[in-house]
This record gives structure tokens, C-alpha cells and sequence, in this order.
């Protein structure tokens, strides 16, 4: 025989000023079952909660009804209060009569009628909850960091350092990322190959640390603690283990008209290649589109001059499959495409360039060894237009609707770089804002404009045309004098705007992750939580979740490696038992269930059952793994017999609802 | 600031002059710039302070050659051509009568005009 | 045909490749065929028969027959073919356990036309040429074969065999019905028409379960309505809102998997067109979510346990035609 | 068909737990005003919602019923909410088929950002069930109140 304890809030006057409090309470009073039913100033106070504790134990209490706010703000409150007087705590329904209720009705006499009705309803489940027990799943003691760029290998040191294994997967040949491309790094002017390659030294030679590098995760399976990723290792047709990095192959290599990916094709590198001196790792890889050995089979030079023996023509995509307890994405960003931007010239004329590109050509490991001149006819140029936010702050389908954060910074920092080395060059920015909050951000804007006289000019360019002579025509307006203007340049600049990889989508996918229209990783909270994902055990680092410069990557990568840390340290994560769960006995074993959850929790297995005429008969039936499935319940309607359940929200607990409503 | 004026355009240019970010891409890639004494952008910012009637009496309205090449380039799609375009009527209106009729156009056909610049005429001088 | 599939009937099982025979018998009429199992020649020899009168889809007897030792060998229609890739499909029929061998299909015979005919004490049918030679006690009669063809047969969908280990006659392809006649036409009434109509048909329902009983998609273990715990288990139509539930339930526990058989509008005694509910559901997901024969293969995704993320909302059967 | 006077109409709304139901909250949060005919049972997600139960909520008294879920492509559990898309689609259909009024049944996509969707959705749901009237052709007589 049920014993239920309904227990009625006040909520001050959130609820009794709307609500007949008493009227409810006498009411549920006479509902089935009910033994006591009391209101209460403050149900979650301490002494409300006291209240509900005490009837439990006095009334020896099989269920409780909290007629309160909603569930999801103190459901857990009354489940650890019931759970502390010896109740399960799945026993505890709560009836939501104050954001469903009280709070938008203005009537008393029909919200309090309503109120009942929820009341009512709540008994009425509360009938038929059953005790409920959480699982225990263990979590897994290493951690997979998705991209090696500056995030990625921020996180992966944070959390070796804190003594778990960390295995990063980086899609390109090495790791380094968008940032072993930069040239110096605003606003402190230092070499960007100088900070960031101790760090690829020290994330390769950490024994905690696996660099999988030229790899992409294939699939994730699982769930928080307990990820399966399958990572395919795409063949680089060069045996990593033996190859030295000694380089003789890339020199030898017959093909070196191959556009070099690391220089944004200024350059050309060979077919097989080490995209830069300081990768990690130092290994070759044969670039198959462009190998003639490969592609017709007549060459063989790289696997003749290798001593190591390190070259391998015919080796394939391999896979590994490998658990981890957490993981963290960190899929960094790319600029945009431009070839929408007609206007600019960016696809006609080689000395229009993009600022990631004029990084690559002032860098001394760049094309010209780190001698500004114009990819077209190699001079120097002598006047260079600088143009803002080409493709940021868009509200048209060719850019994006985001101010891409890092331009107005790097531009700053480019104009300074080339007045400080070439001091006769006239430099022109054209802005629509100059955005610098940062530490020392706007202090460095200044120099650019004080110290070395950029000119910056409040306007847009609206065309860019080559001209015959080589020259360049940037037709701008100057808003401030209220002039349109005509330069007459040598070499254009483009802050394109940035977007993430092309590869985060179909990984969101997997990792059942959500995103944003721009394909940026959604934070759990956008202040409260900002580097966890809105599924468990997925953190978000660096500029996945947003544009961001290295300061503020650094920062966020420590944080994510910091939430992946506390959640690596646990031994084991509590699941929530309202689980599926099938009955054997009325299962077809159709298969149903399986194809429509998300989270490949349901297995089949052969039962050996026992019939009425003493003869056994071996039937496949569902399984549900407690611990992967997430209680969705789409299996419990695709299921046709009715065998599939889920606790918690069961069946007949949601029919006994409906019933108490519509009574 | 005339309120019914500014109503008016914005109503009959289907234009928000509230998108602007003022970057000045549209005056940048006027090719009638010179010519007029207001341009693209602050076509869109007075209309957005409502102040209407200077525009009406200035020439930059006949000015435009409708090109579009504002339209197709703003970066927030506020398309100022359409508010050149609604000023213009707004003028035209107010002074009543068409500068241009249907059936005068036979008589003005030459060879070397191109078909664009009848259309342009028709959207300037006409009601 | 007969002769040839109690030949082969006799070889396969002679030589050890089958334990049982799946195929019909003669009851008490000529016309009143059940499906058997037999496991002797000799059975086979008196019993077996194929006729103009042998509509009843085997494929479902296979559930039970592959739970049991050995194999058996199945003579399976077109339209049984697509019921037979659906059980297996769904884990419900072992392949393995069963040989395959296609057969012609219908058109089959609707002894109900016959005796609406005013025909009765039939003593045997036979088909000469497309008129039907019917001996009875009060002597011969005749009608013309295609107007007592069975409605499901009339809307043949396919003459294609989409399993067979062998084939006994000529494989046939699939054919452009005119299967969703009806639904249109119902479709296109009003919605108190459509609301008239169904009572009028529904309110006949006696709930004899035998449209469920011999529907090739319902296997389950133990039905919803069987089941006292599934909260909408029912023995009799005591309300005309049991007689909807059923049948509403029925039909959207089926959909997606009813390969359209027509067994259910066939064995219902009280010839309500139930087979209109679930071609409803076909033509919908045609419609919908794209062209989807349920059975034609064994491994494809069924529509209901799939999505793409452009499908359409709701909303469309709020906006179609007729209220 | 014969409209009761102030005829007030049982209205069930199954509430995803992570979008609509928090939905839902807000707009209680906000004060937002719907009629108090509505009913919220929470379902963890929308793609819990078996047809039995719709058929069962008009079996016992309901006028209406509508599920309200995350937006497609929000849901919590990645796809559940494209399942319920399909199966009440094609449930609606049916229901329609057998000539049970369309404006008795909706699913709608409420975030847990949009409580003034939800208010508006309710007010609007509730006001279309009025005008239809009592459930009378999907109903159980021994259910009926009198």
C-alpha cells in the first residue's frame, strides 16, 4: 500500500498569492494514497526540507509529492532530502504549480484549481515510480585533444602535466597549427616560431603525450568517461618510426612543382615533403596527388636516396581505436574564401594578397626569406593599402555576420612591421571600427599611428583594379573628409575574415556536440560554463568555439585542459538511471530500437528461454548498456511489442499522468 | 527632421538604414561619386536622422546612375541605390507632374542608347 | 504448376536439403485453403495442393517454422516474397533455415464474389480461359474469372520475386498499380465524410483479431493488446473509441514495415478495407519522405526509424486539401 | 456542430524536458499569460511520445493535444526530435484520414529560449480547440464527464 507525503510551497507570495495553498493541500489531502499533505512558507529552506524529511520517517513514506517551482530548479534538492531520510530519491515528483501555475494565472479560484490538477497528476506518477539506483561508470584515464594547433597543444601539456596520458590527432603532416604560419605575434612584436616551437618540442618529447599527426577522428562512440574514437591514420606512404627528418627526399624529389600549403602556395614544395624545418614530427610525407611514383608508378628517387628505409609506397589508411575519459576539440579556424570578393581584385592580381599570406612573405622561413616584395615581379613595394573586414561583419550570404576579432590587431601589427622595416613604404589602413580592447592592445593602434605614421583612413575600399603597368588602383572613400580616393598601390592587403574548419561540422555531428550557424562550437553557458560543450565530457578549446587571438586561446585552452583535469581525476561518474531497459520476454529482437538511438547503447544477444512444454527456445533480444544509453526514449516508440521502457518516464507512469488530467 | 517624409522613403525603398555599420563601401565604389554633393552613405545616414528635404533639393538625386554597384556591394545589404531612388520619387512626387511620359520615349530613341539608360530615365523622371 | 512444385516438393526433401514443406492444404471445401507444413512425401502426395484459391501469404508461418530444427522449404508468391525480406530484415526469419523456391502469383480467387453471386453448394471452381466453370449441387454455372479476382490481387503492386533460392514459372516486374486509388478518393472528402465513413466501416469490427493474426508484420512475442500491462490492451470493442485505437494503433505499429499483402482486408469477415489504412501510411511516406517499398530489400533503413534533416513539418497535414 | 457555452477544453501538452519545458518556465518566468486549459506532462524528449498516449489522452477527456520539442537539429540527444517528426507526421495523418479534426493535434518547436512562443502557442492552441468544440469524435463514452 503507497504511503504519499504531498507537500505544498508557499514560495512567499510567488505561489500563495495566486495558488490557495491550504485549498491544494486539503485537496491532494483526499487523493489516493496521499497520508499526509501539509503546505509550507519555503519548501527548500532548510526547515521546508526538514518538514519533508521528518513525514518521511514518521510517516514511513513510499512517495512525495513537492507541489513547488519547476524541477529543474530544485528537483534535486528534494531527491538528496528525500535520499537523506532513507527514501529513494527517485520516489520524489514534483508538481510545477509555480512557473506553470501560479505565475502566469491570474485567477485564483482556476489556478488553484489547475494547481490541484498538477498536484493530482504528480500523485498520480508518483504511484507508480520504483526505486531507482545510479550506475557507477568508470571513467577512463586519458584524454583526446581534437587539432595541434597552439589550443591543442596548450591543453595536451596542462593535462599531461597534471599526470594523464593525452593523445592529440592533428589532421595536417605536423602540429603547430595557424600559428607556426604567423610571422611576430601582436602586441608584444616576438617571433611566433620562437614561442610556439619549444611548446611542439615539449608536447612531442612528454611521454604522457601521443602525437597522432597526420590522423582524423572517424568516429566517437560512447559517452562521458568512456569515449571509443576511432582515429584513421592516413597513409603518408613514409614509415614514421624510421624516417629521421633528414630531408634528403624533399631534396631529391623530382617533383617540385607542387604548391606549398605552409607558404599559402607562394611557393612551391616537392611531392614528398616536411611542410616545415621545425615539424613535429620531423617525417616526411608523400603528397599522392602529385607523386609520380604513385600516380604512374616510374620514379621510386625518395625510397633510393633514403638510407632509414623509411619509404613506403604501398602503405594504406590504417585505424586505431582507443578509449578515453574526456575529450577536447580544438579544430581551430581557417580565413575565408574570397573568390565572392570581385571587387577586390583577390583572385585576378597576384600582389592582392591576404594577411595570413603577407605573414608567409615576411617571414624569414617564407618565399622570399623574410624580404617584403611583390609575388608578381618580386620588387619591392612601395605603397601598400591595407582593407579591413573583408567578409566580416557581413550581412550577406558571401561573408559572415562576426567581426572576426584578430584583424584589426594584425593589421596594426603589419603596418608597424613594414614601416619599421622599410621606412620609405607608405601605408594605408582602410577601417570601418578599430577594435582593440586587450591588454596594450590600443596603446600598440597608437604606436602604429603615432610612432610610425600609418595612415589609417575611416573608410572602405570599394574596388581594387590592377593596372597595365603593374600598379594597382584602390578606390576608396574617406568618410571623415568626405572625399573618394584614389591609391595608387603596389600590393593590397586583405583582413579576410576567419571560420572554422571545414572539419568541425561532420565532427559536431559525431561527438553530438551543438554548433552555431557559423559552425562554431556552442558553449554549455556563454558566461557561466564557456569552455565545456553541452555534452558531457566534450571541452571546447581555442577558436572552435569563437574567434580569438593567442593570448585568449592560451587562456581557454588551459581552462578546458583544467575541466578535463577535474573530470579525468574522478574514478567514476554517477549516470542517470532513468535508463531504457527491455523486456525479454516481449521482445522480437526486430532491431528497431537499435537503429534509432543516437548512442548505439542497445546490443542484441541470443536468450536461451525456457517454454511451457519444458523445451528451450533461443530467441534474440535487445540489451540496453545502462551506462551509454541517455534516456531519450526514441526506442521505446520505435519498439512495436511494447518491450522496451524507460524508467522514470515509463508507460504507464505517463499514462497515469494523462489520465489524472483529463480525469 | 520630417517625420511623414522620412516614413515615406523608408515605406517606398523597402530600405532599414539601420543596418548601415557606416564603413562607406557604397561611396567607395560609386562611380558618379565626384559628381554629387552627397553621396551613397550619407544618403543613408540622413535618411536615418530624417533629414530628407536637404537631399530633395540637392542634385545628387538625378546624379546616380542607378548602377547598383552600392547594392551589390554594402556588406549589410542596406541596398542606398533603393534610397537615392525613394528620395528622388519622394521629389518628384512633391512637384507633381511627370518629367517623362510613356509616349515621349519614341521620339528620344537613338541607336547608341543603351536600353539600361530609358529604364534609369523612366525611374528618374517619371512618377 | 501444381505438379511441379510436388516434384520438387518430393526431390528436396528426398535428398535431405529440406526437413518440412510450407505450403497450402485443402479444408472442408474445395475452396477453403489453409497453409500447412508437411514432412512426407506422402503428405505431400495427398494434400498439397496450389490453386486458383491458394491466396494465404506463407511468409509468416516462417517465424515459427525457423525457430524449430532444420529447414524448410517455402513456396513463396510475389507478394509473399516482399513479407518474407521484411521477417528477415527484422531478425524474425532465419534465411539460413529456409529454402526459397518462387512461384507464380495470382490474380487468386475471392470465393466471396462467387457466392455474391448468388452461387452456393460449390463443389469445385476451375478456370477455362477466363471464365470460371463452377460445379455446384445444383449444377454447373458460369461468371467471368476477373470479376471474382480478390481485391488485393485486382491492386497487384508487384509480379516481381525480390527472394528466391529457384523459381518455378516466369519472374515478373513490378507493376504500376492503381493501389492508391481509394486513399485519394477518400482523401479528397471532407473530413466529417472521411470521419462518416471509417465509423461506418469501423463499427463493424468484432475484433476477431484476424487481421492480426495473419498480418505478416505482426509477430510480436505478445501484442500491445494482449499485453495487461500496456495500458491499452482490449479484448472487445466496447466503445467505438476501441474500435479507432485498434486499428489506428494497428496500422502505425506496421508502419513502414507492411509491405501492402492485403492479407488483413482478406481474412476480415466483416470485409472492412483495412488495407486502406495502411496503404494511407505507404502513400504518405512516398510522399513524404520518398518512394519506400517495405520487404524489397533487407537492409535499407525503414522511414520510420530514419530521418533526413530537411523532412517536413507536421504542419503539411494541416495545410493539405480538404478539411 | 453544437459549441457547449464556455465550453473549456482539456488540453494536453507533452513538454520535451531540455527546450520546451524550460520553454515553458520562462515563460512563466516572464509573466506571459496562457490559458490554465493547458496541461504539462514532461517527457525527456519529444520522441518519447508513443501515439497511445495522444490516443489515450482523447480517450479520457482531452480536446487537444499538442507536443512541443526542441528545434530540429537542437535536441538533446542529437535526433530524437527528427523521430517525432516523422511518427507524429504521419500519426496526424492518420488522425486526419479517419476525418478526427487536424486543429485537435499540433507539434510545435519551442526553445527553452522562446517562452513567449510557447505562451503564444498555447493561447493560440487553446483558442483553436475552442472553436472546435468538445471531442466528440475520438472520444470514449465511459469516459465522458457529464
Amino acid at each position: 500500500m503507497q504511503r504519499i507525503g504531498v507537500f505544498v510551497c508557499h514560495c512567499g507570495t510567488n505561489i500563495a498569492a495566486t495558488v490557495d495553498v491550504k485549498a491544494v493541500a486539503e485537496a491532494l489531502g483526499h487523493e489516493p494514497g496521499v497520508v499526509i499533505s501539509q503546505d509550507y512558507q519555503y519548501m527548500c529552506s532548510e526547515s521546508g526540507q526538514e518538514l519533508v524529511k521528518n513525514a518521511i520517517k514518521e510517516q514511513k513514506l513510499t512517495g512525495v509529492v513537492i507541489c513547488s517551482c519547476s524541477p529543474r530548479m530544485h528537483e534535486n534538492t528534494f531527491r538528496k532530502a528525500a535520499a537523506s531520510a532513507g527514501l529513494n530519491p527517485y520516489l520524489v515528483e514534483i508538481a510545477n504549480i509555480r512557473e506553470q501555475c501560479s505565475w502566469i494565472h491570474k485567477d485564483i479560484a482556476t489556478a488553484t484549481e489547475k494547481a490541484i490538477i498538477l498536484g493530482r497528476t504528480a500523485v498520480a506518477k508518483v504511484h507508480l515510480n520504483t526505486p531507482l539506483n545510479s550506475m557507477e561508470s568508470p571513467v577512463v584515464k586519458r584524454a583526446l585533444v581534437i587539432g595541434g594547433g597552439i589550443a591543442g597543444i596548450q591543453t595536451a601539456l596542462d593535462i599531461a602535466e597534471a599526470g594523464f596520458d593525452v593523445d592529440i590527432v592533428e589532421k595536417q603532416p605536423t602540429i603547430g597549427g595557424k600559428m607556426a604560419q604567423i610571422d611576430k605575434t601582436f602586441p608584444t612584436l616576438d617571433c611566433a616560431a620562437c614561442i610556439l616551437t619549444p611548446k611542439m618540442v615539449e608536447a612531442s618529447q612528454n611521454e604522457r603525450i601521443t602525437i597522432h599527426s597526420f590522423s582524423e577522428v572517424a568516429d566517437v562512440k560512447g559517452f562521458v568517461g568512456n569515449f571509443t574514437v576511432k582515429i584513421k591514420k592516413k597513409a603518408r606512404f613514409v614509415d614514421e618510426t624510421k624516417c629521421t627528418g633528414c630531408g634528403l627526399c624533399t631534396e631529391k624529389c623530382p617533383m617540385k612543382k607542387v604548391p606549398n600549403e605552409f607558404n599559402m602556395g607562394l611557393d612551391n614544395r616537392s611531392a614528398i615533403y616536411i611542410p616545415f624545418a621545425q615539424a613535429v614530427p620531423k617525417v616526411a610525407t608523400i603528397d599522392p596527388n602529385y607523386c609520380m611514383m604513385l600516380k604512374t608508378g616510374k620514379c621510386g628517387v625518395c625510397s633510393k636516396v633514403c638510407s632509414a628505409g623509411a619509404i613506403d609506397y604501398k602503405q594504406q589508411d590504417t585505424f586505431i581505436e582507443q578509449q578515453y575519459g574526456a575529450i577536447v576539440v580544438a579544430t581551430g579556424f581557417n580565413p575565408i574564401n574570397l573568390d565572392k570578393y570581385d571587387e577586390f581584385a583577390y583572385n585576378q592580381c597576384p600582389d592582392v594578397v591576404t594577411s595570413l599570406e603577407l605573414e608567409r612573405l615576411m617571414n624569414a622561413a617564407g618565399p622570399n626569406g623574410g624580404t617584403l616584395l611583390r609575388p608578381s615581379d618580386k620588387t619591392h613595394p612601395h605603397t601598400i593599402v591595407f582593407v579591413q573586414c573583408v567578409g566580416s561583419r557581413c550581412d550577406d550570404e558571401k561573408g559572415k555576420p562576426y567581426c572576426s576579432k584578430i584583424c584589426c590587431m594584425y593589421t596594426a601589427k603589419h603596418a608597424m612591421l613594414i614601416r619599421e622595416k622599410y621606412p620609405d613604404t607608405e601605408v594605408y589602413v582602410f577601417y570601418i571600427d578599430v577594435r582593440t580592447p586587450g591588454k596594450n592592445f590600443d596603446e600598440f593602434y597608437r604606436r602604429a599611428v603615432e610612432q610610425y605614421n600609418v595612415h589609417y583612413i575611416k573608410g572602405m575600399v570599394g574596388k581594387v583594379t590592377p593596372k597595365s603597368d603593374g600598379k594597382i588602383d584602390v578606390q576608396a572613400s574617406d568618410l571623415l573628409a568626405n572625399e573618394q580616393l584614389h591609391i595608387n598601390a603596389d600590393m593590397v592587403v586583405l583582413a579576410a575574415a576567419i571560420e572554422p574548419d571545414k572539419t568541425a561540422r561532420p565532427l559536431a555531428t559525431m561527438l553530438t556536440t551543438q554548433m552555431d550557424t557559423n559552425d562554431f562550437f556552442t558553449e554549455a553557458h556563454p558566461k557561466l560554463r564557456p569552455v565545456e560543450s553541452a555534452t558531457a565530457g566534450i571541452f571546447l578549446s581555442g577558436a572552435c568555439q569563437g574567434p580569438k587571438d593567442i593570448p585568449e586561446t592560451v587562456a581557454q585552452a588551459s581552462a578546458a585542459a583544467a575541466k578535463a583535469i577535474g573530470l579525468l581525476c574522478k574514478n567514476s561518474i554517477t549516470c542517470n538511471p532513468c535508463v531504457a531497459h527491455s523486456d525479454e520476454l516481449m521482445c522480437n529482437g526486430c532491431s528497431s530500437c537499435e537503429k534509432v538511438c543516437p548512442y548505439g547503447a542497445i546490443t542484441y544477444i541470443d536468450k536461451e528461454f525456457r517454454m511451457p512444454d519444458r523445451t528451450t527456445k533461443v530467441r534474440r533480444v535487445a540489451s540496453v548498456n545502462p551506462a551509454v544509453c541517455q534516456g531519450c526514449g526514441a526506442c521505446t516508440v520505435a519498439c512495436p511489442s511494447g518491450a522496451m521502457d524507460l524508467s522514470g518516464f515509463s508507460n504507464s507512469q505517463i499514462m497515469a499522468e494523462v489520465d489524472a488530467i483529463c480525469k | 527632421m520630417n517625420k511623414n517624409l522620412k516614413e515615406q522613403v523608408l515605406r517606398s525603398s523597402g530600405v532599414n538604414v539601420l543596418k548601415c555599420m557606416r564603413c562607406g563601401k557604397c561611396s567607395a565604389t560609386c562611380p558618379s561619386y565626384d559628381e554629387m554633393e552627397y553621396h551613397p552613405h550619407q544618403f543613408v545616414y540622413m535618411v536615418e536622422k530624417g533629414d530628407i528635404e536637404t537631399l530633395m533639393k540637392s542634385e545628387s538625386i538625378y546624379k546616380c546612375l542607378t548602377c547598383f554597384a552600392c547594392v551589390e556591394r554594402c556588406p549589410r545589404g542596406v541596398e542606398p541605390a533603393k534610397v537615392v531612388e525613394a528620395v528622388r520619387l519622394a521629389a518628384v512626387r512633391q512637384q507633381g507632374g511627370n518629367h517623362l511620359e510613356p509616349t515621349d520615349i519614341p521620339a528620344l530613341l537613338d541607336e547608341d542608347l543603351p536600353q539600361q539608360a530609358i529604364v534609369t530615365a523612366m525611374r528618374k523622371y517619371a512618377k | 504448376m501444381q505438379e511441379a512444385m510436388i516434384k520438387r516438393a518430393k526431390e528436396l526433401l528426398a535428398d535431405g536439403s529440406v526437413d518440412r514443406v510450407i505450403g497450402w492444404k485443402r479444408g472442408e471445401f474445395t475452396y477453403d485453403i489453409t497453409p500447412a507444413v508437411f514432412t512426407s512425401a506422402e503428405e505431400i502426395d495427398s494434400d498439397f495442393v496450389c490453386d486458383d484459391f491458394t491466396a494465404a501469404n506463407v511468409s509468416k508461418y516462417l517465424v515459427k517454422e525457423t525457430q524449430k530444427e532444420g529447414k524448410v522449404l517455402a513456396f513463396l508468391k510475389p507478394c509473399d516474397t516482399y513479407s518474407f525480406n521484411q521477417l528477415v530484415k527484422e531478425h524474425r526469419i532465419d534465411r539460413e533455415k529456409v529454402y526459397v523456391i518462387g512461384i507464380e502469383g495470382g490474380p487468386k480467387l475471392d470465393i466471396e464474389k462467387i457466392k455474391a453471386k448468388g452461387i452456393t453448394g460449390i463443389l469445385s471452381v476451375k478456370n477455362e480461359d477466363y471464365t470460371l466453370r463452377i460445379e455446384t449441387i445444383y449444377g454447373t454455372q458460369t461468371m467471368p474469372f476477373y470479376e471474382a479476382v480478390l481485391d488485393k490481387c485486382a491492386s497487384c503492386k508487384s509480379k516481381k520475386h525480390v527472394v528466391f533460392d529457384e523459381l518455378i514459372g516466369e519472374d515478373g516486374d513490378v507493376l504500376d498499380s492503381n493501389r492508391f486509388e481509394m486513399v485519394e478518393k477518400l482523401e479528397n472528402m471532407t473530413s466529417q465524410e472521411r470521419f462518416d465513413f471509417w465509423r461506418d466501416q469501423l463499427s463493424k469490427c468484432i475484433r476477431c483479431n484476424a487481421c492480426r493474426n495473419v498480418c505478416p508484420a505482426c509477430t510480436c512475442e505478445n501484442c500491445v493488446f494482449d499485453n495487461p500491462k500496456s495500458g491499452i490492451d482490449n479484448k472487445a470493442p466496447a466503445d467505438s473509441f476501441e474500435e479507432n485505437m485498434f486499428h489506428i494503433i494497428r496500422a502505425f505499429h506496421v508502419a513502414g514495415r507492411c509491405t501492402d499483402c492485403g492479407e488483413c482486408s482478406r481474412v476480415c469477415p466483416q470485409h472492412i478495407p483495412l488495407h486502406l489504412l495502411n496503404r494511407k501510411f505507404i502513400k504518405d511516406i512516398n510522399e513524404l519522405y520518398g518512394e519506400y517499398q517495405a520487404g524489397a530489400d533487407t537492409t535499407s533503413r525503414a522511414p520510420l526509424t530514419d530521418y533526413t534533416k530537411d523532412d517536413c513539418e507536421p504542419s503539411v497535414v494541416h495545410e493539405r486539401g480538404v478539411e | 456542430m453544437q459549441v457547449k457555452e464556455n465550453f473549456e477544453p482539456v488540453i494536453v501538452a507533452f513538454c520535451c524536458n531540455w527546450c520546451s519545458y524550460a520553454g515553458a518556465d520562462l515563460s512563466g518566468t516572464n509573466r506571459l499569460n496562457y490559458p490554465t486549459n493547458v496541461k504539462i506532462i514532461r517527457v525527456p524528449c519529444s520522441c518519447r511520445v508513443n501515439p497511445m498516449f495522444i490516443l489515450r489522452a482523447f480517450q479520457k477527456g482531452a480536446d487537444g493535444v499538442i507536443i512541443c520539442g526542441c528545434h530540429p537539429g537542437d535536441c538533446h540527444y542529437t535526433s530524437g526530435n527528427y523521430f517525432t517528426r516523422r511518427r507524429i507526421t504521419l500519426l496526424y495523418s492518420m488522425l486526419d484520414f479517419l476525418g478526427i479534426e487536424r486543429n485537435r493535434t499540433r507539434l510545435e518547436w519551442v526553445s527553452a529560449a522562446e517562452g513567449a512562443k510557447f505562451a503564444a502557442t498555447m493561447q493560440q492552441f487553446t483558442e483553436d480547440v475552442k472553436a472546435l468544440g468538445p471531442n466528440r469524435r475520438l472520444e470514449d463514452l465511459r469516459c465522458r464527464k457529464q
